[in-house]
């Protein structure tokens, strides 16, 4: 503390010494104006060939001086998350707080060092900033992007996943979903660009839904999800989220867990209430259209929900004891546990849908009687052939397919639970045989034993990364670029497979042909083998005649757009026309139920089927 | 600095014993909440300022609750003896919105009290001067309420600019445009 | 004769601004050092006023505040054709310094008439400043002119400088009378109205007072009387103290010197109240005067 | 020439005139009014006038995300913006519960005391001009511009910074900008003895201003003046010392205080309190060359960001006294109410109307500089 | 002295074409003509400037006038009342109450006179977009010449600006002002529109642009015809808006 009250009455003298500067040199600067530090925040710069269009540089701004520009000329990608369309700068309103910088996922905007424009002319403060700047005079960058100055919140909420002892225990669903708090933070990482959106088979409205999470209105979001995915509870566990692929926070952190979020706001609704939320909006009057669908696979549900709300009458032909199909018999418990594929299941039920299990055309109904009885069928009945890879031994009766293992595995049938496996391929559904065969033989044996034999290298993995991630957790061991070569039969039992190394997998013109390096050879020892390496459609339920009639095209049912065959009558949907997975299958099934009701809005009515 | 105190000091609680009907919250190493009735907050500034040393009236907030219809007033006062500040909350109803005004205690009121006439509406009896201060040229609602929106009467009483500079024209003219 | 007085009355207004116009120049780029800047250009003085003479639109307020800005420009011309300098002597014998010193009054009051018709208060304000500066610096101003009268036995300019320069540097009325000089420079700074004395333009207090309602052409004039002014007080002094111009290199190296260090020191001093200007030019510069003149009372 | 409608304009005849200091005033400081009522030279009533730099700061902040306002608050104060964002971080912070890393603490003072020295050079500059001693407003305005510089190079612009945000500062150090802050200090340090000379030990300038705007302690207590102008009274009190924020209790300052509660003495509280600043300047830099960490806290999404619900209320000392930030938040993505507290609340408007009672005319420019008001805060 | 750092020739048009001079009536004859670009000359060599703080960007005018930036070496000088300076600085965003002075001051200025926008603010609305307190456009209330990007502009900016007003005067191209006098009825609409239809300013614009010879199409109109039914009122009071009075009165204490 110290009192600095001036006591004195100060000196006429003392002032003079400023005198002194008329002799000093000036502290004026020169006229040309100064170089701006090096992180100034002067005009802005964007590179357009970082920048995806996203407008997150939009929502942020405090003083709505950005605006989006839609720019014809410029490349698209939605799967990439890649729009057209560019930031063009209101300097009538920036305040230059570089917000938009530190925001921009990509890191494509910042500002440059420079910081002189002047002009009567009003438009000349309305920009399209590029790499050049304002006046294109190139000058250098100063407030950009550094490694930790991001806004966005790169991080996600951690998914807890059952340690992989556990795992291995039973089929235990493998992720417990997010709680509460964690979905409002991962949900809050969203920015709303509708990337998502795009990317989605579906079209899916995961901003909104997102949005609603985060605000805590639960039954909101799954109003939203319900507008263009019935198979939610499927979806939110085990869809391939193209989404997450094109997510914008992903261009620089980890993408927004789409999925998981849509699973959250699923799983946190009461059914009752879903139910409630998804058959709202159903049309009152029955339409007095009758429309059959053959096959319960998310294709044919999907179809059958969509028209079923718009008031006809829709019946689904399974022919095994359950619907789902490939979601059921093909996608291992431990992803998608059933009750939660019946919860989703019984949603479509309840919205009007009949379906007939243990009902297989031309077994039990033929397809003509089908025909008799409908204003359309439609035919979902997915790939249940299984491929082989035939090389010396793939007849043994121990060359199993992983398609017949994992429905054996559902179905509860005893296949007989091998001592040692190998499984051939390199995609999910091989990974899906293994964990599930794994997990038996860790119950049955008490330890598992299981080579996954890959013709892909590591690093072009079909598989998702967490799948092989996690198998390797569970003691599966996986053996990249290899590829069968023959199985050893010793005593008609199988003793090893043997597998050359893969040099490549395409030829010169990009088409499936692997080159194997016939000096390298391991045996893996194994008393089964389990291929998974692609399935095909099986048609011949439609009939000779039927099969003959309808139009092919490379071994696939040719059809339009919306999944209309040759025949006027009958639409295909899902995988058994286009791949690969549910929620393209679900995309397909909202378009061809589209075109469906589209057709019987202008179809008279059949006299008879009013209910 | 964010350590909680894990009641209220002493010398404190020996002021606010005299009081009925006070919520005491300890928010921190300097700061109490006070939440009480409004007919009790003179008696209260009054109290501190006689027995605590609260001399300085450090701001009057005053925040709108449209969903209950009350303004809630927060009056800061700090102790240069105890280096602590008091916020003692208390709550009006909207209609008719009036409450006393504290001027004769501590003179900083009389501009927050002018403040939050000219803002909010809120009528101060007793304090020495309401008229318009910061506001003379406007004729609208008290601008802070919550039911005065600020952008749609921008949007209604001003026009935003049309840029049409050449890049657009061009862009325009390709079938591009500003996305709404 | 009459002729070359005509003549010399023409041409001693002109020199009078030109050299003025320079002095306008210095003070500027004096002030500008002082504050460790560059300063304007060479023509600056010039660019202004012509600028305000090209105004295209011109408030007025009245036929007095036009008449004023007559009084005004009339006066200021006037005051030099009364002050000798080398080679010529215009009215310098027709008056003497008496005549100066009230001549020097009426742009003042000049401004004053002006301003009143304004009806700005910081104008009425800073003309009744101006006034009050006046009655202050011209009490020790009358007492140097008294002592100098005493001292040379006339007012006359001509025979004053004539005096001076009968002996060098020793007959220089500042060496023979040095309090005088202090005096006069100290009254004569006043008149210029610089700081501490700068009362009445004051911008911070006033809003630069008499000029606030100044536009155009007016502020012209004002300008134009600026540059005149610095020139009559700094010939003034140099002809009442620093024995006149002996030939025009001497005197406008002796005028620029005395206005240099008038227009250096204002840089450095606030200015001081009303009051306080009123006080101190009664006691100090006064003081220092009425002892100057004792002394030469006393020779 | 004249123009066909000129009117004359009518003056009440009387020794009572009004006069209009400002808005367009040089005498006033920013945009700002005051009426006085004089008799003669001597002013009988002050009616302070404010408003003309309203932007209805506290509308519009509740319109944007609290991110957002980060660049807005800067603007409430223009020659002193830093403590504006540090206020208004800080009670985000107290909302959010965040902890601020050490870097960014130290940094946050390093801004702070460097703002304090630019606003009270500036202070000084025209403190001087309202008495007519152009030179030193030269002078300091110029040694302020030294300080921009260095602003500029950490924060990328020179004025309004818009650095300081909740749970850090946006930026780190750039490399060497200490070592040039440095040469600044000792550049300043250097001056110091010339701006003695010329300004605080200039005759002329003690004249003017001492025992002018006179404020006792009690009525600066009464009327709830804080800052310099409180220490200027003999009150020792500084919201850095008495209610600590940041690393402020790590730091070694004095608070020098004055008795006379005039003008000269606030100019030179004002004076010492640089002194101070350059002093803790000193030390946050050593500091700063051994802390290290990260400079901001992890945030969420800005966009997407709903501050907890509750009320904070967080005071920093600036360079006219206290500031206080009180935040309400409702648990939504944009503030529900920010109260601005600016020191110049109390000392523009009620305090100076009151000492400006019985100044003279001439003191009315000077008062006001001597108490660094501040319009836009008070109008904000 | 040194001139190495006011070696920059303030006046050489950097890259405006010599284009035809808007001619004024009287600038007809060769010689007229001849005084012009002369007056043209001084007019863009010295530049007085209104101290008026409007807004924020008022900050960076110290550093400009002062001794880093020194203006005064291209002849611009601050001047402290609306009646002795040339340029109007609008510097960054305008409340309604200041708006008001603005435009008494722009008024009470002598053309010629320009009038320079600072920043965003005076051009969209800038930070205060949203905001009920302030004007969205300046030059909807007054012709402004010239604007400058930036919030707030840096000194160099501001040094450019006046460079470039200095190009555009020396060019005889700033006549921003001719259009109050010849479009008033829309400066005075747009006015009109925020202060009421009483609004007035104690300037007779149409009486100085009838004096002047500076009429044009839009300087009388509807809204002017709105002045001339408050003259009357006008010359016996003091009008209510301007300044604050009675408003602010303090009630008896």
């Amino acid at each position: 503390m110290s009192d600095v009250t001036p006591k004195y009455k100060g000196s006429v003298l003392r002032p003079l010494k400023a005198l002194a500067n008329l002799w000093r040199e000036p502290a004026t600067l020169p006229m040309e104006p100064r170089p701006a530090a090096p992180n100034y925040r002067g005009f802005h710069l964007n590179d357009w060939k970082l920048c995806i269009g996203c407008g997150t540089c939009q929502e942020i701004c405090d003083n709505a001086a950005i605006r989006m520009v839609q720019i014809p000329d410029l490349p698209t990608d939605a799967k990439a998350g890649v729009k057209p369309r560019r930031p063009a700068i209101d300097y009538g309103r920036c305040c230059w707080c570089a917000l938009c910088v530190d925001i921009c996922p990509t890191g494509s905007l910042s500002l440059s060092r420079e910081y002189i424009h002047v002009s009567s002319d009003i438009d000349s403060y309305f920009i399209l900033p590029d790499e050049k700047g304002i006046h294109g005079l190139g000058f250098e960058k100063g407030w950009s992007k550094s490694e930790t100055s991001d806004l966005l919140d790169h991080q996600r909420q951690e998914m807890e996943c059952l340690p992989a002892e556990e795992a291995l225990s039973g089929f235990g669903e493998l992720v417990p979903g997010y709680d509460t708090q964690a979905a409002v933070l991962e949900a809050s990482r969203c920015i709303q660009c509708g990337m998502c959106h795009e990317a989605c088979p579906t079209g899916m409205n995961a901003p909104e839904y997102i949005r609603a999470l985060w605000q805590g209105d639960r039954e909101k979001a799954v109003a939203e999800i319900y507008r263009t995915n019935p198979l939610a509870q499927v979806c939110g566990r085990i869809c391939t989220h193209a989404c997450e692929t094109a997510c914008s926070v992903g261009r620089r952190g980890a993408p927004v867990a789409i999925r998981w979020l849509k699973r959250h706001a699923m799983d946190s609704v009461p059914p009752d209430q879903i139910r409630e939320i998804a058959i709202a909006g159903k049309a009152e009057e029955p339409s007095g259209r009758r429309v059959s669908i053959i096959g319960a696979g998310p294709a044919g549900l999907t179809a059958a929900f969509d028209l079923a709300k718009k008031g006809h009458a829709v019946t689904i032909y399974e022919a095994r004891s359950k619907p789902g199909g490939m979601m059921r018999f093909g996608i291992p418990e431990y992803r998608l546990p059933y009750h939660n594929l019946d919860a989703d299941i019984d949603v479509i039920r309840a919205s009007g849908v009949e379906i007939l299990c243990n009902t297989a055309i031309g077994r039990d109904v033929s397809m003509a009687q089908i025909r008799g009885a409908s204003d359309a069928v439609l035919i979902s009945t997915g790939l249940w052939a299984a491929r082989s890879a035939r090389v010396p031994g793939t007849d043994h009766p121990r060359v199993l397919s992983a398609i017949r293992v994992l429905e054996a595995i559902t179905q509860g049938e005893d296949f007989g639970v091998p001592r040692r496996a190998v499984v051939v391929g390199g995609g999910n559904v091989a990974f899906d045989v293994a964990r599930s065969v794994a997990r038996l033989q860790k119950a049955r044996y008490g330890e598992v034993a299981m080579d996954v034999i890959a013709l892909e290298d590591r690093d072009h993995m079909l598989a998702d990364e967490e799948e092989v991630r996690e198998a390797a957790g569970e003691g599966i061991d996986l053996f990249n670029s290899w590829g069968p070569k023959s199985i050893q039969i010793n005593d008609g039992s199988i003793v090893a497979l043997e597998t050359v190394r893969c040099i490549s997998l395409k030829d010169a013109e990009g088409r499936f042909h692997p080159k194997y390096d016939e000096s390298t050879m391991v045996s893996h020892a194994a008393d089964t083998v389990i291929e998974a390496i692609g399935q095909s459609a099986d048609t011949s339920y439609l009939g000779k005649e039927l099969v003959e009639a309808l139009e092919w095209s490379r071994g696939r049912l040719k059809i339009d757009r919306a999944g209309r065959t040759s025949e006027p009558w009958l639409w295909a949907a899902g995988d058994m026309v286009e791949g690969p997975d549910v929620v393209h299958a679900i995309a397909a099934g909202h378009r061809a139920a589209a075109s469906i009701d589209e057709v019987l809005a202008h179809m008279a009515v059949k006299p008879g089927n009013v209910a | 600095m964010t350590s909680q105190r894990a009641s209220v000091p002493a010398q404190l609680d020996h002021i606010l014993h005299e009081m009925s009907e006070v919520r005491v919250t300890p928010k921190g190493e300097r700061r109490v909440r006070v939440d009480l009735a409004a007919d009790r907050l003179p008696t209260l500034l009054q109290l501190l300022k006689g027995h605590g040393g609260f001399l300085h009236l450090s701001s009057i907030s005053c925040v709108d609750w449209p969903e209950t219809d009350e303004f809630e007033l927060v009056y800061h006062v700090w102790s240069y003896e105890s280096k602590m500040l008091i916020s003692a909350h208390t709550l009006i109803a909207k209609s008719p919105g009036r409450f006393v005004s504290v001027y004769d205690i501590h003179a900083p009121a009389g501009f927050y009290e002018r403040d939050i006439h000219e803002m909010y509406g809120v009528h101060f009896e007793g304090s020495p001067n309401l008229n318009k201060f910061i506001l003379t040229s406007w004729h609208g609602p008290p601008p802070m309420l919550k039911s005065f929106d600020t952008r749609a009467y921008v949007d209604e009483t001003y026009a935003w600019r049309d840029y049409n500079p050449q890049w657009l024209k061009d862009i325009a003219a390709k079938g591009g445009g500003i996305e709404e | 004769m009459t002729l070359s007085l005509l003549a010399e009355l023409i041409v001693m207004p002109l020199i009078a601004f030109v050299v003025g116009l320079a002095l306008v120049l210095m003070m500027r780029r004096v002030r500008a050092r002082i504050e460790r800047r560059i300063g304007p250009p060479l023509l600056q003085p010039v660019y202004d006023i012509v600028k305000l003479y090209a105004k295209r639109t011109q408030v007025s307020h009245g036929i007095m505040h036009d008449l004023a800005i007559v009084m005004l420009l009339g006066g200021i011309t006037t005051s030099v054709c009364f002050l000798p300098v080398p080679g010529l002597e215009g009215l310098a014998r027709q008056g003497d310094l008496l005549t100066l010193v009230y001549l020097m009054m009426v742009p003042m009051l000049g401004l004053a008439l002006g301003v009143g018709s304004c009806a700005n208060p910081n104008g009425s304000i800073g003309i009744s400043r101006a006034l009050t500066a006046m009655l202050a610096y011209d009490v020790p101003f009358v007492f140097v002119v008294i002592g100098l009268a005493v001292a040379y036995g006339t007012t006359s300019l001509p025979e004053i400088i004539a005096h001076q320069q009968s002996g060098g540097i020793a007959t220089w009325g500042a060496a023979e009378m040095p309090l005088l000089a202090i005096a006069g420079f100290i009254a004569m700074h006043a008149m210029l109205g610089k700081e501490p004395f700068e009362i009445y333009v004051a911008p911070a207090e006033i809003a630069t007072g008499p000029m606030a309602e100044m536009s155009g052409k007016y502020m012209g004039a004002l300008f134009v009387m600026q540059s005149f002014q610095l020139y009559t007080i700094g010939a003034l002094y140099v002809t009442m103290f620093l024995g006149g111009g002996e030939n025009w290199l001497t005197f406008l190296m002796k005028l620029f010197a005395v206005v240099f260090v008038s227009v250096a020191l204002t840089n450095v001093y606030g200015r001081y109240k009303t009051d306080k200007v009123i006080r101190f030019m009664w006691t100090w510069p006064t003081g220092i005067a009425l002892a100057g003149l004792a002394l030469v009372m006393m020779h | 020439m004249r123009p066909e409608n000129y009117k004359p304009v009518r003056h009440p005849p009387s020794h009572e005139y009004e006069l209009y200091f400002g808005p367009n005033h040089p005498g006033i400081e920013g945009n700002y009014a005051i009426r006085v009522r004089l008799k003669g030279d001597v002013v009988q009533e002050a009616i302070t006038d404010a408003g003309y730099l309203h932007r209805g700061f506290e509308k519009i902040m509740e319109e944007r995300l609290w991110v957002q306002n980060v660049a807005l608050v800067p603007r409430i104060c223009v020659p002193d913006p830093v403590p504006m964002e540090e206020s208004y971080a800080r009670a985000v912070e107290t909302l959010g519960g965040i902890e601020v890393p050490e870097r960014a603490q130290w940094i946050r003072v390093l801004m702070l005391e460097m703002s304090r020295i630019c606003a009270h050079l500036f202070t000084f500059g025209g403190n001087a001009a309202t008495i007519g001693l152009y030179t030193n407003m030269f002078w300091g305005v110029t040694m302020r511009d030294l300080f921009l510089d260095i602003f500029e190079e950490i924060t990328g612009a020179r004025i309004y910074h818009m650095y300081i945000t909740p749970g850090g500062v946006r930026r780190d150090l750039p490399d060497g900008v200490l070592d040039r802050l440095a040469a600044v200090l000792d550049e300043l340090e250097r001056k110091k003895p010339e701006f003695d000379d010329l300004f605080f030990e200039n005759a002329v300038v003690i004249n003017r201003a001492t025992g002018v705007g006179v404020l006792t302690q009690a009525q600066a207590l009464a009327w709830g003046v804080t800052g310099p102008n409180l220490r200027a009274c003999g009150l020792a009190h500084d919201v850095r010392r008495d209610d600590p924020y940041l690393v402020y209790p790590a730091l070694k300052f004095d608070i020098p205080t004055a008795t006379s509660g005039c003008s000269l003495a606030r100019m030179h509280v004002r004076r010492a309190e640089v002194e101070q600043s350059v002093r803790i300047l000193r030390q946050v830099m050593e500091r700063l060359r051994t802390v290290g960490g990260p400079v901001r806290a992890h945030l969420p999404n800005p966009l997407a960001w709903n501050v907890p619900a509750g009320e904070a209320y967080a005071r920093t000392e600036s360079s006219k006294g206290e500031l206080a930030f009180f935040a309400v938040s409702n648990g939504g993505p944009k503030p529900w109410r920010i109260q601005v507290r600016g020191p110049s609340q109390m000392h523009g408007v009620q305090v100076l109307e009151r000492i400006l009672e019985g100044a003279r005319i001439e003191d009315v420019a000077q008062i006001m500089f001597s108490l660094d008001a501040c319009p836009p805060e008070i109008d904000r | 002295m040194s001139e190495n750092a006011g070696s920059r020739n303030p006046l050489q048009l950097r890259d405006q074409p010599e284009t035809c001079r808007t001619a004024d009536a009287e600038e007809r004859s060769a010689w007229q003509r001849v005084i012009g670009r002369f007056a043209d000359n001084c007019r863009a060599r010295s530049l007085f400037v209104l101290h008026y703080c409007t807004g924020c960007g008022a900050i960076e005018l110290p550093p400009t006038i002062t001794s880093r930036f020194d203006m005064e070496r291209v002849g611009v000088s601050p001047m402290v009342t609306p009646r002795q300076a040339d340029i109007l600085l609008i510097t960054g965003y305008v409340a309604l109450k200041t708006l008001k002075r603005v435009i008494l001051s722009y008024e009470q200025m002598q053309a010629p006179k320009y009038v320079i926008g600072f920043g965003s603010c005076t051009i969209n609305g800038g930070m205060y977009w949203n905001s009920y307190a302030t004007i969205k456009q300046l030059d909807q209330y007054i012709p402004t010449d010239l604007f400058i990007a930036g919030c707030m502009p840096r000194p160099e900016a501001v040094q450019e600006v006046f460079l470039e007003l200095m190009r555009m005067i020396d060019a005889g191209k700033a006549n921003a002002w001719r259009d109050y006098y010849r479009n008033y009825d829309h400066y005075l609409a747009n006015q009109q529109a925020l202060f009421g239809p009483q609004w007035h300013t104690p300037t007779d614009i149409v009486a100085e642009a009838k004096h002047y010879g500076l009429m044009g199409p839009g300087t009388t109109g509807p809204h002017t015809r709105l002045l001339d039914q408050h003259a009357e009122w006008a010359l016996d009071r003091i009008p209510e808006d301007y300044p604050e009075r009675g408003e602010n009165e303090r009630s008896e204490r």
